[in-house]
Order: structure tokens, then sequence, then C-alpha cells
């Protein structure tokens, strides 16, 4: 793609519930490689924008592009295979799958063999699993869960978890990766621990990120720039900097002092 | 207040709570702290009756409530703010704080905390009429709070009550739980968030899978390097 | 004109009936999520019981009525506690297989012990007269039965979202263990909402047995299959739509058999039913929420 | 995994199948098994049919599907129109009931798109319903009173039937295409998120089961003389959903032993007619109670014997998608 | 319940030993159509309590029950099981023609009779020109009844125009239905309404409302009693005072209790049993039946099972011998057998040829109207 067309554009997007505008005339702009922050109180509608970005939710209004491309009222499954791949907050694991398997589901799209060729156990059936089983360790060790890929996902404890839906997201070759509160449920040493993660496999994979999160610590650390929502709308943008001493911000959000 | 002497807790063949000790004294701020899966969860379900202790003892005032079902335990004076809150999201929010004061008959004296508890919580008394589930994460933790206080507890549990909340909402929140304990309620906090529960604490448990590792005073505990570099970042 | 007047007048008598049933299933059904599909046995226990009382031990209508609806709420209690109880935890599909399993259990039992001929209720037992209007015949009995289920309705909505107990049903059926938290004993607050359900069965078991005289022991099988698609028609859980869907299954399947189509009469009620549920995913009354992400 | 060790593994299964079934036959000519035990015998098979193509609804995909008998009824009355309205041979009739089933697999796999739970079960049951009462009033094929049908089953057509829709079952479970499916039961707005196509993936669920319980009915058709509607109520769709919950819930051998099992318990005990049902209704309620995972859990056979990898089994235990 | 004394043996040993000889029973003891199963083995049971105080020529018979769960398929392994497990000589059984059907293979190809007590259509025994020689019955067939019916009905009553309600899930009431429509119109009558219900049915008020729409002068309900009761209490609710008929699926003291005796007058029924008729041999049976079922007054289904139990051991007695096919040629020759149901005489194609009597219900009480022999 060209330098000038952002890798996502999002402009004057929203969505109601019945009377609640839970997100309303949201523009955002990502380019490619860049980690951006979206903060914002409790209900501003911050998931709720990863779910019209996702296909969760058709947008009532607005429209949403990736690369050039207009992705409104796509099914969900078409959208990630476009390339926009998500954690979730509430984890939403396939709990009776094994890790490694986990993984594989994501890379389903980009397999090639067919139905009729997994039935009949053609030669295109071994070799198409073989090579997402390789591919799914290879994810697994960047995230060092190869140790334990075998064991059923609802078995791992919590951060692990955690780490398994980031890994299971990335497997799904995405162009922009959305993360819902990544750090939520950690203690600090784990939380500085993820940062390093996030900004290991950005590098690697060439990735866009958005980013989700309450820790002020994580946020003003990874992210080179920050949206911040209230009430469903934009009510800052800017760096860490600008957004730390941003009034509006500090009224709504981050209440007086942050350290 | 509450005496907890060497329980042993299972969950099927995973041995979740190893001989954990620990005491709370009437009025006292005591926050237990420890990783994810440490077993602070299981430590105040097994106190509120959730779980049964396969051995070991609890005394609430006294008594033993180790083993005894929840609605006893609720009703000799302790109430718990779930992980989670756990709203019952198809209730009004008012509906909710009935359901706390469930074991009560008094009807004065809920009436009276009706009234303590939107003062308390403003945002509550705007909301009344609203179903719980849609209410936001903050909101949804002030009503497990409030929902909690309607029993009128003399011991309340809270578990992780500034999980997923924006940071404006935390120090909210903190601010509540010291106010909530200046009325006179002893408070066992359950927390991630460890340098925030030790700047309100009075004393503090350190848990590691299943086993207290440390205690002491909040002072005492936050000033340990061993403590700050185990969870309180290294920042 | 008049005869489909009389189609209308015959379809709501038998929408009451289904009501009836489908109002204690979509309450145990909204509270414990457990499609009880022994439901439609309890109600043929309770149209035996009634008729026992009435003709064994010559009492009338009404005490038959009480007497049946006490039993059924103590059995409705007792298969609780013996046979979904254990299971609170599983998945509730294996509740649901227990739940046919009780169900095959309650109709073979009563075939072991009495045999399968059916029993007749005697006639007249309540007194009362039917209604000539233009032509259109309007049985006394089918305006008691349709009273009866709307006084129902009323009566259990009214406890269901007033009541304490009522408040305490809900609070478990959304989350166990936070309700023990709030001090509510999970235990027998499921027990009196079987209990309820369980009654509700057993009265209409009675009112179906002097209705249509004719009961048996495997009469609850179609009533009761009849009645949960009511319910979900309503909207699983929802009380005043337990009854709609009740009245729109009676006069559906009225009409159908009135226009000559007697036999595709099962048909076109679950052609219905699936086209409303296609439209109206949560049944007609239900909300369509969806899962919040 | 090595493919040549898997494929080791399924050629030796292949062979023990056909050395019993090659020593079955032995014994049905030469009379050593009676007719009646040759009978159970093929009930089992069609059962296991039944058991192993709702399991991949049920136990796979997670779709709640309580109106199987309906796909068995379009097979058997697909078939006996096969052979006994237009004359053609057996095998032709397997595939036409297959086929014709796996349309109706089709059409019900519509209003899964857009119910879930419960009220797709309501809806599946409907559907058999509605099937049901189709053939009822068809007179082409006998109303009510049904149709006549020679009894053309044989035992090596059963065998290969059996063997068949287990491999393609298995097979297809255990691909990126079954996990697809699994991942739906598992979490369907994850699976959504994560690329799968869950419409595709539910809908194929339901033809391929279609298609299998419609071979079932070829052969239950041609195994009893007689196709009746009343044979395919609402009742026997229960029967085919009691051995798959009570084999294990997404355990492909469960379903396969209790289909055995429960044929077997249910042949047994036609020597006691008075308490035939009452007994077995209270092995169901006992069987749940002792062990609502069911028989198998979530695991299969062959994690036992250690032979393929480990389960793909298993269902949610908040039951979102498998609600009953 | 079942009070049945005999038991079920599967040890499988032969039939002559021990002095006792083996038939089966296939019959419909749970499900759907279990009332009727049951009725005919309580009828079974009875007849072998007698017949086995002396036996035949000192042999007992055994009976052993079969429950086909009232479908077609547990109806081939009960034959099945029967006859290459138990050998049984005979099998009675089973309650429904469709059950009947699906054991007639077998049954021919193992060679053992198959006797059903109430199995009416038409080509059970008969079918596309070809007689199932092993297969037997006890009840009529269809057609006759019919035909009974609406000639009473045409020149009995002066009825002119006449509406059906049938059991469309049933061969017998179909069979029945057809036959009656067949007559009435020969003899210039005019069928103004034909309505329709499947058995188990509970609500008939819609149909009935289209009948009392087309106002005829008789009403044809050719179905069970279950039913019947029913649906004459209902009609006469929506004020069909006509005459209704029916066949002798009616004939059961519950018909009396479920439509009530005001109900019923003015209807009649074409019977072969009446346990009003004064003829010895069915006082005797009803005298039997209720000192051994609790005061029970006996059904049709009671009386066929009980005849078909005297059907077959009358056949074996007459055989000599427990070899079926001996048996097989006795029952073809059955030549006026006394019976609580009539006389006994076979036609070429296995059907009983039996008088028919009209009955009329007065105050719950059947009377006899006339009699009437086949041409
Ligand atoms: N499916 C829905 N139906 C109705 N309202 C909804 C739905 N989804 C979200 N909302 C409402 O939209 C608003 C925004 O919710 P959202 O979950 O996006 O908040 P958030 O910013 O992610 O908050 P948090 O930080 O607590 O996760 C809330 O008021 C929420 O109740
Ligand atoms: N229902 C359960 N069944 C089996 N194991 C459980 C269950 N609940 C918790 N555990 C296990 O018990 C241990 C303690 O869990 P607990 O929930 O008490 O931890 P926690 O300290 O509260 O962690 P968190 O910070 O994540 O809330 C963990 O290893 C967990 O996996
Ligand atoms: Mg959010
Ligand atoms: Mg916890």
């Amino acid at each position: 793609m060209t330098a000038k067309t952002p890798l996502l554009k999002v402009e004057n997007a929203g969505i109601r519930f019945g009377g609640l505008k839970a997100v309303s005339d949201v523009n955002v702009e990502l380019k490619q490689g860049e980690l951006v922050g979206l903060i914002g109180p409790n209900g501003a509608g911050k998931t709720t924008f990863f779910n019209l970005l996702t296909g969760v939710y058709v947008p009532t209004e607005g429209s949403i592009s990736l690369a050039g491309e207009k992705l409104n009222g796509q099914a969900p499954y078409k959208i990630n295979q476009k390339g926009i791949s998500r954690t979730f907050q509430n984890i939403r694991l396939f709990g009776d799958l094994s890790v490694l398997d986990n993984v594989k589901v994501a890379y389903h799209s980009l397999a090639k063999h067919s139905i009729l060729s997994s039935i009949f156990r053609l030669p295109s059936h071994f070799s198409g699993e073989k090579e997402m089983e390789e591919k799914a360790i290879e994810f697994l060790k960047i995230f060092k869960l190869d140790g334990v890929m075998h064991e059923m996902a609802k078995n791992l404890p919590y951060g692990q978890q955690r780490r398994l839906e980031i890994a299971r997201a990335l497997a799904a070759n995405p162009k922009l990766l959305l993360l819902d509160e990544p750090a939520a449920g950690m203690n600090p040493q784990e939380t500085d621990e993820l940062m390093n993660l996030i900004s290991l496999i950005r590098e690697r994979f060439d990735l866009t990120i958005l980013l989700i999160e309450h820790d002020m610590l994580l946020v003003m650390g990874v992210c080179e720039r920050i949206y911040v929502l209230d009430h469903g709308q934009l009510i800052a943008e800017g760096t860490p900097e600008q957004i730390r001493n941003n009034p509006k911000v500090i009224e709504a959000y981050l209440g007086e002092e942050v350290s | 207040m509450l005496k907890i002497s060497d329980i042993n807790v299972y969950y099927g063949n995973i041995h979740a709570l190893k001989g954990v000790s620990l005491d709370i004294n009437q009025g006292e701020i005591v926050t237990l702290i420890g990783a994810n899966g440490a077993g602070k969860s299981t430590l105040l379900k097994t106190i509120s009756g959730l779980l049964k202790p396969k051995n070991g003892e609890i005394a609430f005032e006294n008594e033993h409530v180790a083993g005894k079902v929840a609605q006893a335990i609720v009703k000799r004076g302790i109430s718990q703010v779930p992980e989670g809150r756990r709203v019952f999201a198809n209730m009004s929010v008012e509906e909710n704080l009935e359901l706390g004061a469930y074991l009560r008959k008094d009807k004065k004296g809920i009436k009276e905390d009706f009234e303590k508890v939107y003062q308390l919580f403003p945002r509550l008394y705007e909301r009344r009429k609203q179903l719980s589930g849609t209410l936001s994460g903050g909101e949804q933790q002030m009503l497990a709070m409030g929902r909690a206080l309607m029993a009128r507890p003399r011991l309340l549990l809270l578990d992780e009550p500034s999980m997923g909340l924006a940071p404006l909402l935390v120090k909210t929140i903190f601010n509540i739980i010291a106010e909530i304990n200046k009325t006179g309620t002893t408070i066992l906090l359950v927390e991630q968030n460890a340098n925030m529960a030790l700047s309100i604490a009075d004393r503090a448990y350190v848990i590691e899978t299943g086993k207290i590792v440390a205690a002491g005073t909040a002072e005492e505990l936050s000033q340990s390097d061993q403590i700050r570099a185990a969870y309180l970042g290294g920042h | 004109m008049e005869q489909f007047i009389q189609q209308l007048v015959n379809g709501i008598s038998l929408g009451s009936i289904y009501a009836l049933i489908a109002l204690g299933y979509t309450m145990v059904y909204g509270i414990v999520k457990l499609i009880n599909f022994a439901h439609g046995d309890v109600f043929m226990v309770g149209a035996f019981i009634g008729f026992y009382s009435i003709t064994i031990l010559d009492l009338g209508f009404f005490p038959a009525l009480l007497i049946s609806m006490a039993a059924c709420a103590l059995f409705g209690v007792l298969i609780e506690r013996i046979a979904y109880k254990p299971l609170r935890n599983a998945t509730r599909i294996a509740a649901l297989i227990t739940a046919i399993g009780v169900s095959l259990f309650i109709e073979y039992g009563t075939i072991y012990i009495r045999g399968a001929q059916p029993e007749a209720y005697p006639n007249g037992i309540v007194p009362l007269k039917s209604l000539e209007i233009f032509g259109v015949k309007i049985s006394g009995q089918s305006i008691l039965i349709l009273a009866v289920s709307l006084f129902l309705m009323i009566v259990l909505q009214f406890i269901v979202h007033k009541t304490k107990i009522g408040k305490a049903m809900r609070a478990v059926s959304h989350d166990m263990d936070a309700a023990k938290l709030m001090g509510i004993n999970v235990n027998n607050t499921i027990s009196a909402t079987f209990a309820i359900g369980s009654a509700l069965a057993g009265a209409a078991g009675v009112v179906f047995g002097m209705y249509y005289t004719k009961i048996e022991p495997l009469m609850g099988i179609i009533p009761g299959l009849k009645a949960f698609v009511a319910a979900v028609l309503g909207g699983i859980g929802i009380i005043p739509g337990a009854m709609a869907g009740g009245l729109l299954l009676g006069v559906i399947e009225a009409l159908v058999s009135a226009t000559g189509g007697s036999l595709w009469r099962d048909a076109v009620a679950f052609i219905v039913l699936i086209l409303i549920l296609i439209f109206r995913p949560a049944g007609l009354f239900g909300k369509n929420v969806r899962e919040k992400v | 995994m090595n493919s040549l060790k898997k494929a080791k593994g399924f050629w030796s299964t292949m062979a023990v199948v056909v050395i019993f079934s090659v020593v079955t036959q032995f014994l049905i000519n030469g009379g050593t098994l009676n007719s009646f035990y040759v009978n159970a015998l093929f009930s089992i098979g069609i059962n296991i049919i039944l058991a192993a193509s709702l399991h991949l609804i049920i136990g796979i995909t997670g779709q709640f599907s309580i109106g199987h008998a309906g796909f068995l009824a379009v097979g058997a009355y697909a078939s006996a129109i096969v052979t006994m309205k237009l004359g053609l041979p057996f095998p032709v009739a397997i595939i036409a009931a297959g086929l014709a089933a796996a349309i109706a697999g089709l059409i019900i796999g519509i209003p899964t798109l857009r119910l879930r739970g419960d009220y797709l079960a309501i809806a599946t049951l409907g559907f058999g319903e509605i099937v049901r009462i189709v053939f009822l009033n068809f007179d082409y094929v006998g109303g009510a009173s049904g149709m006549t049908v020679s009894h053309l089953t044989t035992w090596p057509w059963l065998i290969a039937c059996v063997a068949i829709t287990i491999v393609v079952i298995v097979n297809f479970t255990n691909s990126t295409h079954g996990r697809a499916c699994i991942s739906i039961r598992e979490n369907e707005i994850a699976a959504d998120a994560m690329g799968i196509n869950t419409t595709f993936y539910k809908v194929m669920a339901f033809v391929i089961g279609a298609f299998f319980a419609g071979v079932a009915g070829a052969l239950h058709a041609h195994n009893f003389y007689i196709i009746q509607p009343t044979n395919f109520g609402f009742l026997k769709s229960f029967d085919i959903l009691i051995l798959v919950v009570i084999g294990g819930l997404g355990s492909m051998s469960g379903s396969v032993i209790a289909a055995i099992l429960l044929t077997i318990i249910s042949t047994f005990l036609s020597n006691y007619p008075e308490v035939r049902m009452v007994i077995y209704s209270l092995v169901l309620i006992v069987m749940m109670l002792f062990r609502p995972q069911g028989l198998m859990g979530t695991k299969e056979i062959t994690s036992f014997l250690k032979i393929g990898k480990s389960a793909k089994g298993g269902v949610h235990h908040d039951g979102k998608n498998t609600t009953a | 319940g079942c009070n049945s004394s005999s038991t079920s043996s599967s040890n499988g040993g032969e039939s002559d030993k021990g002095g006792t000889i083996k038939i089966g029973a296939n019959l419909e003891l749970s499900g759907g159509v279990a009332s009727y199963g049951q009725s005919i083995k309580e009828g079974i049971d009875l007849a072998l309590e007698e017949i086995n105080k002396d036996g035949i020529d000192g042999k007992k018979i055994e009976l052993v029950p079969f429950d086909n769960k009232s479908e077609a398929p547990e109806a081939i392994s009960g034959a099945t099981k029967l006859i290459s497990q138990d050998k049984v000589v005979a099998i009675i059984g089973s309650a429904t023609s469709g059950n009947t059907k699906a054991q007639i293979e077998i049954a021919q190809s193992n060679k053992i009779p198959l006797l059903t007590p109430s199995g009416t259509a038409e080509d059970v025994t008969f079918k596309d020109g070809k007689l199932n020689d092993y297969v037997f019955r006890t009840c009529f067939i269809d057609p006759f009844q019919g035909t009974v019916a609406a000639n009473f009905a045409f020149k009995d009553l002066k009825a002119k125009t006449a509406a059906i309600i049938l059991d469309s899930a049933s061969d017998y009431s179909k069979g029945l239905a057809a036959s009656f429509k067949e007559t009435f119109t020969k003899q210039g009558g005019k069928i103004v309404k034909e309505e329709a219900f499947v058995a188990k049915d509970t609500d008939f008020r819609a149909q009935l409302t289209n009948i009392k729409g087309a106002h005829p002068d008789f009403v044809y309900v050719p179905a069970y009693y279950e039913e019947v009761g029913l649906i004459i209490k209902q009609g006469r609710e929506l004020g069909i005072d006509v005459t209704m008929m029916g066949g002798e699926g009616w004939d059961s003291p519950k018909l009396v209790e479920l439509a009530g005796k005001d109900a019923l007058n003015n209807t009649f029924i074409t019977n072969s049993y009446s346990p009003a008729d004064n003829d010895p041999k069915v006082q005797e049976f009803v005298k039997a039946f209720k000192a051994k079922y609790k005061d029970k007054t006996p059904d049709a289904f009671n009386a066929l099972g009980y005849d078909s139990a005297y059907f077959i051991a009358d056949a074996i007695k007459r055989a000599g011998s427990s070899d079926s096919t001996k048996i097989q040629k006795a029952l073809a020759e059955t030549n006026g057998l006394e019976l609580v149901t009539g006389k006994l005489k076979l036609d070429k194609n296995h059907n009983p040829i039996k008088s028919a009597v009209i009955l009329e219900f007065k105050d719950g009480e059947q009377t006899f109207k006339s009699k009437v022999d086949p041409e």
C-alpha cells in the first residue's frame, strides 16, 4: 500500500443500542506499524468500538476501511480473513481444545486442504495438517507456550490464557491486531512481561496494534499515540505526554495525579 | 474477629489451599495479595461457605463456621463482594440491593441502609430502575459493594474490587472502601493491585500457590524488597 | 362466520389448556434452565390423583383440585431432589436426559401399577351451563378454564416479580453462587420453584380431566410437548409469553383442523413455530439479547 | 504425529473390521448365531450409524438438534421408494437415502443460522415432526399404514456402512475442518472472530450428519419389512440423543459404545415385558446420576489404547452451545 | 397391571419337553397403543388359565409374551426372538394391522402360524392376489361391518345424508369408512362431510363444528372407543343430535363413562360380541373375567384375546401335535368353533365369517337391535 493510505481508516463510525449511543462519530486512523492505545472510562464504548471493527456489531453510521477496502457489514470471519484479529476482554478460548489446537483453529482460513481431502485422507490433507502444526508450534514458542501445548486451554492458569489468546489472534496472520485489556487481572510483574512481549511481536510480525487498557503504566509505556473515548465519543488524541496532561482526560478518566 | 487456622481446601485433586492460617481483628482492613491462581478467591469462598475446607478451623467471633452453609454465615455478619462483580444482570439496581438484604426482616433498618448506600454511591440512585446488566463495569462494582453492604455485615470480603476499572474509578472505589471501614465495618481485601491495597490496609498477608508466605503490617510489607520485586512491579 | 367464530372459541379453549400446562413449564424452565420433560407426566399424575379423589374419596371438584395440586407439588419436589439436584453442576443436556428418564419412569411406573387402560372422569362434576350466543356454543367449562389460566398467570407473574421468594428465584436462576452470598437458600428456592410449577401441572391435570374426560398414563406426552412448544413460542421463562403461546397454538390448531387439514394440524403448528423463531429468535415476548462481547 | 503411523493404525483397524465381519458372516450362515441375535446385531449397527451421525452435530459442532429421527425417516422412505417403487438396486437406494436426507439437513441447517440452544432444539424437533406428518399424509408411501419393504439389508452392507460412517466422521473430525466445528461448539463468537465461517460449518455438520442418518434409514427400512410414520416420532429422536449423551458428548467411541450397550440392554429387557420400560428408564436415570459426563466423558477409546492422539471431545460445562 | 401368571423363559428348550407347548404373544404392552395390547393379553391369560386346567392331551400351553412397544421394528425383533430363541409353535399378535404386517415375512419363512386378534386390514392375510397361508385373524375384516352400517343407516334409519369422521392413522377405521361410503352412496345416500383425526387426539371440536355445519342426518364414526367417547361427548355438546354409529371398536364399558349415558343415546354399533349378550358362552366369559380382574367388565379386545387363545388351542388339539405346519393346517380348517365373539369359520382368505349384530345404546346399556348374516 502507499504511504498515503492509512492501514485503518474509521470515519464517523457509530452504533446505537436502542436509545443508547454507545459509540458515535468516531474518527480513527492507524498507520502501518503503529502501536496505538485506546483508553477511556468504563462503559465509554472501547470494547464496542472493537466490536464494530471486527464485525461483531454492524455500525449504524459511518464507515470503516482496512487498507482502502470497506469493511462495513461484512461477517466477522471475513474481516478476520482480511486482516483484523483480536483478543477478548472476557477470555474466549476454546476451552476443551488443546493449546496447540486453539492456535490451529485460527490458522484454519490459511489452510488449503479441502473437506474431501481430509475425509479421504489425500496427501494434501497430510501436508496441510503438517504445515499447520509447524506454524502453530512456531507461534507457541514465541509466547513460551510450547511447553503446555497439549494441555486443554481451560486448564491453563489465567496469565497463560491471556497469552494464548494473543498467540491465537496472531496465528490468523493479521495486519491489524486488537488487544482488549490484555493485562487485566495481571500483577505488575506479569504486566511488565506482557509489555515486552507486545513490543516483540510488533517488530517481528510487522504489525499494527490497537490496544485497550486501564493500566496506565502499560499504556503510557508502550503506546506511541493514544485515543481517549468517553461516552462513545473521542475526547482526545495524542502522544502519551499530551494525554497525561490533557485536562479533559484527567477529569473524565485519570483523576488528578498519575505516576 | 475472624480466626482461620490451618485450613486445607481441594478442588477434586487440586490442593488449592495448603494449611492457611490468618487472623483479622475488629475494625481492621486486612489485605491479601498474591499472583494469579495463588488461592485468594478460594480463601474468600471458603470463608463465605461456598467451599468446604477438608480440615482446619474457621472461627468468626468465636463461633465455628467452617463447613457451614453460606446462608448461615451471611446471617452471622459476613458479606462478600465476589470476583467479577456477579450482579444479577436481569434485575434492576434496586432489586439487586433488595436481595442484599435478603435475610433481614427489619423493614426500617433496610430502608435506612438503602439511603446509606445511595449516599455512598449517588450513581446507583440515578440508575436504580435500570437493569444491572447494562451498567458499566465501575457501576457494577459499586452495585456489588452496595449489595453486600445491604446485609449490614460486620466483616466485608472484597475480591479484586479494582479489576478492570478505570484509574479514576479505582481511586473512587478505594476511597469508598476506606469510608466503609470508618463506619465500623471490618474488611478483608483481596487485590492484584498491591500498591493500592497496601496503601489503605492496616495489615497484609502474601499468598503463594496456596500457602501464606509472608505477613505483617502494610508498611513492613511495602518496604520488603522481596515483596516489591514480586508484586509491586519494577517501577 | 358463525362457524368461524365457533372454531375460534374451540381454539381458545384448547389453547387455555396448553397455556395452563405451559405456565408451570416455563416457570421451572426459566428459573432452573431445565427442560423438565417430566412436567407432562406430573400433569398426568395430577389428573389421576384428581380422578381418584373424586371417585374413591368422593370429593367435589375443588377439593380434588387442591389435593391434586398439593400432591403434585410434593411429587415435583421429590423428583427434583432425587433426580435433578445431583446434576446441578453437570451439563444441561445430561439433566435433559435424566428428565427424559424420569418421564419414562413415571409413565411406565404408572402403567405397571394400574395398567394402560384409560379412565373416565365422571360427567358433570362442575355443573356449568353452556352459553349460546348467536349459534356459537361456548361451554361453561371452557370459560372456566380460560379464567383459571388467566388468573394463575397473573398470580405467577406476581410471585416471580414482586415477592421475595420470586426475587430469590430469579437470583438463583442467574447466578447460584452469588445468590448463596446473599444468604439465599438455593435448595429451598429451587424446591419452591418445582413445587409451584408442579402444582400448576397438577391443576392442569384435573382441569383437563374435567374438560376432556379421558385420562390415561401416556396422556402427558403430547400436551407436555405442546406446552413446551407454547413456552418456547412465547419466549422461554416469560410467563405471559407461555399464556400467549398456548392460546396461539390452540387457535392455530383449531383453524387448521377447521379448514380440513386436521391431519396437517401439528405440522402447521410447527411450521408457524419455526417461522416465528426465525423472525423472533427468542420467541414472541423474548428480548433477543445478544451475548455481550 | 507422523502420518505413516496414523495410516498404519487406520489399516490395522480396517483389518480387524474385515476379519470380524467375515467371521460373523460365517456364524450367521452356519446358523450358530440364531436370527434373534442377528437381528440384535443389525439393530446395533443401525444405532451406531445414527449415534455417530448425531454425535457430529451435537457432540462436535455443539448444535443442539433433537429431530434426528426426521433424517432417519427421509432416508428410510427415499430408499424404500427407490427399491420398491422404482425397482432399482439396493446400493442405489442407500445413496439416494443419504442424499435425500442431506438435502433435508441443508434445509434444517438454515434456521440454525439464527437459532441457538433450546430454540434450535425445538425447531429441529418441529422439523422432525413435520417430516413425519408429511409422510403420514402422503398416500404414495402408504400414509399411516406405511410401506412394506423387502428385506435387503445384509450383513456385508451393514458392516460396510458402519465402517464408512465411522471413518468419514472420524477423518472429518480429526482435521482442520473438524477443529473448526469444535471451535464453534466451544465459543461461536471467538470462532467467528478467528476467521471460521461458522455458517458454513454448522450447515456442513447438519448435512454430513443427516447424510449418514439417511443411510441408517435405508438400512432400517430394508431390515424391518415395514416402515410407518409412527416409527419416526420425536421419541425416536430422543432414543438417538440418549445414545450420544450416555456415550459422552463429544466422544465418538462413547457414542458407539453406548449404541452397543443400550441396544443390548434393551434387547435383554424384552424378556421382561412388564417391567421393561421401568427398568430402562431407571438405567437412564442412574447412568446420568453417576456419570453425568457420559460413559466415556470426552475421551476417545484411542486415548486409552494410545493409538492416535488424545481426544477431541468435550463440551463446555456452562453448556452455552449444547444447552439442554 | 398385567396380572400375568405366565412367565417368560429364555432358555429356549424344546416345546414338547416337560409337557408344555409354547406360544408367543407379540403385543403392544407399552407405547402408543399399549391399552389394546394389554387388554388382549388379559384375555389370553384368562383363556390359558382355563385351558391349562386340563391341558391339551395332558400338555400345558405356556405363553411367552413380548412387548413390541407399539413399534414395527420391535415387533419384528419380537417375532424373531419368539421363533428362534423361545421356539414357540405359534404367535398371537399383534393388536394393530401394521405391527402384524411387519411379522408376516418372518412367520411365512419360518412356517410359524401368526394369529392377530384384532388386525382388521384386509391385506394382512391376503395381499396382491396371494394368500399369506400362515397368517390368521380372529376379528372381522373391515368391509363387512361398514356395509352393514350403511344399509342400516339408509334402509332402517332412512338417512339421506351422512358425515364420516375417521381415524386416519388406523387401517381399521379407514377400511370401515371406505366400505360404508361405497354402500351408502350406492344406495343413493350422500356423504356431505368427511373429517379425519389421528389416534390419541383429544380435541375434536374443530372437525365436529364442520360436521355440524353440514347438517347430516347421520354420522358414522368408525374408530376405537377411546376417541369415540370423546367425539360423542363433544359432538353432543356442540349440538349434533343426529344418530351416530360405529363398529366393534366402540365396544368397551369405558365408552359409556367417557361419553356419558345421555350423550350415547341414539347411537348404534355393529359388533360380534357384547358383554350384554345373553348367550351363555358370553356370560360365562364375563363372569370369569370379572372374577380374575377385580370386577372389570371385559371389552372387545379382552374378548378377542380370549378367543384367539381358544382358537389356537383348538387347532393344536385337532392337529394332535405341536408341529407348526400341522397347527397351521388345523387353523385353516377351523369350522364352527364356538367362541365368545361368535361362531368361527374361516373363508379361503383366512378371514373369519361371523355374523354381526346391531346394538343400540339406551341409557348406557347395549340393547339388541338386529342380527345380520354375511352373504
Ligand atoms: N449488546 C449491547 N446491548 C446494549 N448495550 C450495550 C451492548 N454492548 C455494549 N453496550 C453498552 O455500550 C456501552 C459501552 O460498552 P463497552 O463494553 O464498549 O465499554 P468499555 O469502554 O469497553 O468499558 P470497560 O472498560 O468497562 O470494558 C455500555 O454502556 C454498554 O452497556
Ligand atoms: N472450580 C475450580 N476447579 C478446579 N480448580 C480451581 C477452581 N477454581 C480455582 N481453581 C484452582 O485453584 C487455584 C487457586 O485459584 P483462585 O481462584 O483461588 O486464585 P486467585 O488467587 O483468586 O487468582 P486470581 O488472581 O486469578 O483471581 C488455581 O490453581 C486455580 O486454577
Ligand atoms: Mg471493555
Ligand atoms: Mg481470584
